[in-house]
């Protein structure tokens, strides 16, 4: 099945980034397709590279990228949301790119479910 | 599936408009849905039936005022915009001071018309 | 004591607990979306505050909200220099978020 | 209809806004600060839930909140797999955020 | 003030914990402020009680197990933390499900106590 | 008199950066000193220089900084949040400095008042 998945918040501040990544993954081992990871509204901050965690803590901008670098899930930014927050491609972690909210729609009408994490 | 597909999209707000992002956000998102040609509906329910309220001012906060842009949805072939009679009533506010024309809907109404989309955004 | 509350009460507990712990004397502010609070249909929310408590609601957060001028009996309309003047004379201010 | 709550029913109106909505058939599944409401001392926000809901808890947000085996008579737990299989299972899924 | 200044600062968590960061990082703060002499008291109410909670596992959820700081607390001579009696009631917790000796009070004697401070942080 | 401020959530995505920004203001016009402007949490996301909002909205760093450029407001964006949500030197945008958790209590113990805003 295709699933897509939409994140409404940042790293960190809310539990949502975390259970969608874990969500995600799961989805993958049951063997469905993650048609794509649409980062929206403060998700657009997990697609920052210059995240730091602290070592004894996990690395949420790094465990989306594994997701794209070993799965090949498309991992989407919006672009107005990420201008007013100051995510640009100068601090774009790799496996992320940036487009429009088109994306968001596309995934709708392709995939067979959308699932939203939020606060 | 082809790029003829028509899904049944509904964007549901339940929160108050400038505490939060979400309500002009996600008219970004209702505005794209339309420009795919998909059938669009809105909700509004619990505090989201703040966003509709009219003569809202934002000079003084130094915020932008989006509530135009619900007045500028007909252009956009955007009709359908539900609204629940219980969340009014809770709230007291009327019909008459929403700044566009709604559906008003019962809540089992509301719930039943949830149950009909194919995807549901809530923002 | 100034008490701020920046929530709905009819979405989050925020409200409630300050009036649980509010005393005669504190001063009570409300912002953001707690702004519903100090109209005619949200006052009811108000129904538990201690006697004695003044309430204010930030103008600016009304007239954003559509709610311009219409603050209920006994709640008092401060802009952004009524906040630093409630902040100044109150001893304390405890946000409740 | 799959149903998600992430909140707390005594920090938020989220779960009380959709149980109002839920219909039979439906299916609910109580993530991250929601779960506590599938214990049995928060069991008591479900009264509200229509007959022929079927109600489950993430685990892994049981365990990390020291609730983990605590789920109530007629609660399911399910892992993250079991998320995956609720989401494929049910046609459609909302978040009440 | 002179640097010798001691305030009494209170911190009140009125969140669960993990579903959002508040728990933690203000536990960051709370560390700090010992660290400065302060008069340092946590106060724990509505679902801040949750952060209390015995046996938090978070292997699963993959997220860092912050509850043991808490148990640290004193070796910082930080020792007020008080729960207010109402708030675990409403949960159905008791005083023996929680990972530390804490004092419980009375929703009047929590508020009392906040208007005693000179410090009100909320997290 | 002193005044310091804590803000905890960044801009955009909730109301607090700008009833902060306007309670400062404020405060400054009536002759009271910001002792500090401190930024926790998600607050640290105040201070990217990368933002680019439409041009028919606030642009809410550049509104920060502006209180730094003309009234000398110490804004101080702490370390370990920012490190955790990629706020860093290089982007961080002029006016702001990071510094430790200590500023906040620094503030605490010299404000005659402390002021937090947040969700």
């Amino acid at each position: 099945m295709k699933i897509a998945v939409l994140v409404n918040e940042g790293p960190y501040q809310h539990q949502s980034a975390d259970t969608a990544w874990n969500f995600c993954k799961a989805a993958i081992e049951a063997g469905h397709e993650i048609q794509r990871v649409f980062f929206y509204h403060d998700g657009v901050n997990n697609a920052t590279k210059l995240t730091e965690p602290p070592q004894d803590d996990r690395h949420i901008v790094n465990r989306w990228a594994s997701l794209n670098k070993e799965h090949g899930v498309d991992l989407v930014v919006c672009v107005a949301a990420a201008m007013r927050r100051g995510i640009v491609e100068a601090n774009l972690a790799e496996g992320f790119r940036i487009s429009g909210l088109g994306q968001l729609v596309e995934s709708g009408i392709q995939a067979d479910r959308v699932v939203t994490f939020g606060d | 599936m082809s790029e003829g597909t028509v899904k049944k999209f509904m964007f549901v707000n339940r929160k108050a408009p400038y505490g939060s992002v979400y309500a002009l956000e996600s008219l970004e998102v209702v505005l794209i849905t339309a420009a795919f040609d998909q059938d669009v509906s809105l909700a509004f329910l619990d505090d989201g039936v703040y966003q509709l309220v009219k003569g809202q001012d934002t000079k003084a906060v130094g915020m932008k005022n989006f509530s135009p842009t619900y007045r500028a949805l007909e252009g956009y072939d955007i009709e359908k915009l539900y609204v629940e009679r219980e969340s009014l009533e809770a709230r007291g506010l009327t019909e008459e001071q929403l700044l566009v024309d709604v559906q008003v809907l019962s809540q089992a109404d509301m719930a039943s018309l949830m149950a009909e989309q194919d995807v549901v955004l809530s923002f | 004591m100034l008490h701020i509350v920046n929530k709905s009460p009819t979405e989050r507990n925020a409200l409630a607990s300050c009036l649980a712990h509010a005393k005669a004397g504190h001063a009570l502010l409300l912002i953001e979306d707690a702004v519903y609070v100090a109209t005619a249909g949200g006052k009811a929310a108000l129904a538990a505050a201690p006697a004695g408590l003044a309430v204010y609601v930030l103008s600016p957060d009304l007239q954003a909200r559509g709610l311009g001028g219409k603050a209920a009996e006994g709640i008092k309309e401060v802009d952004y220099k009524g906040f630093v003047e409630l902040v100044a004379a109150q001893p304390r201010v405890q946000s409740w978020l």
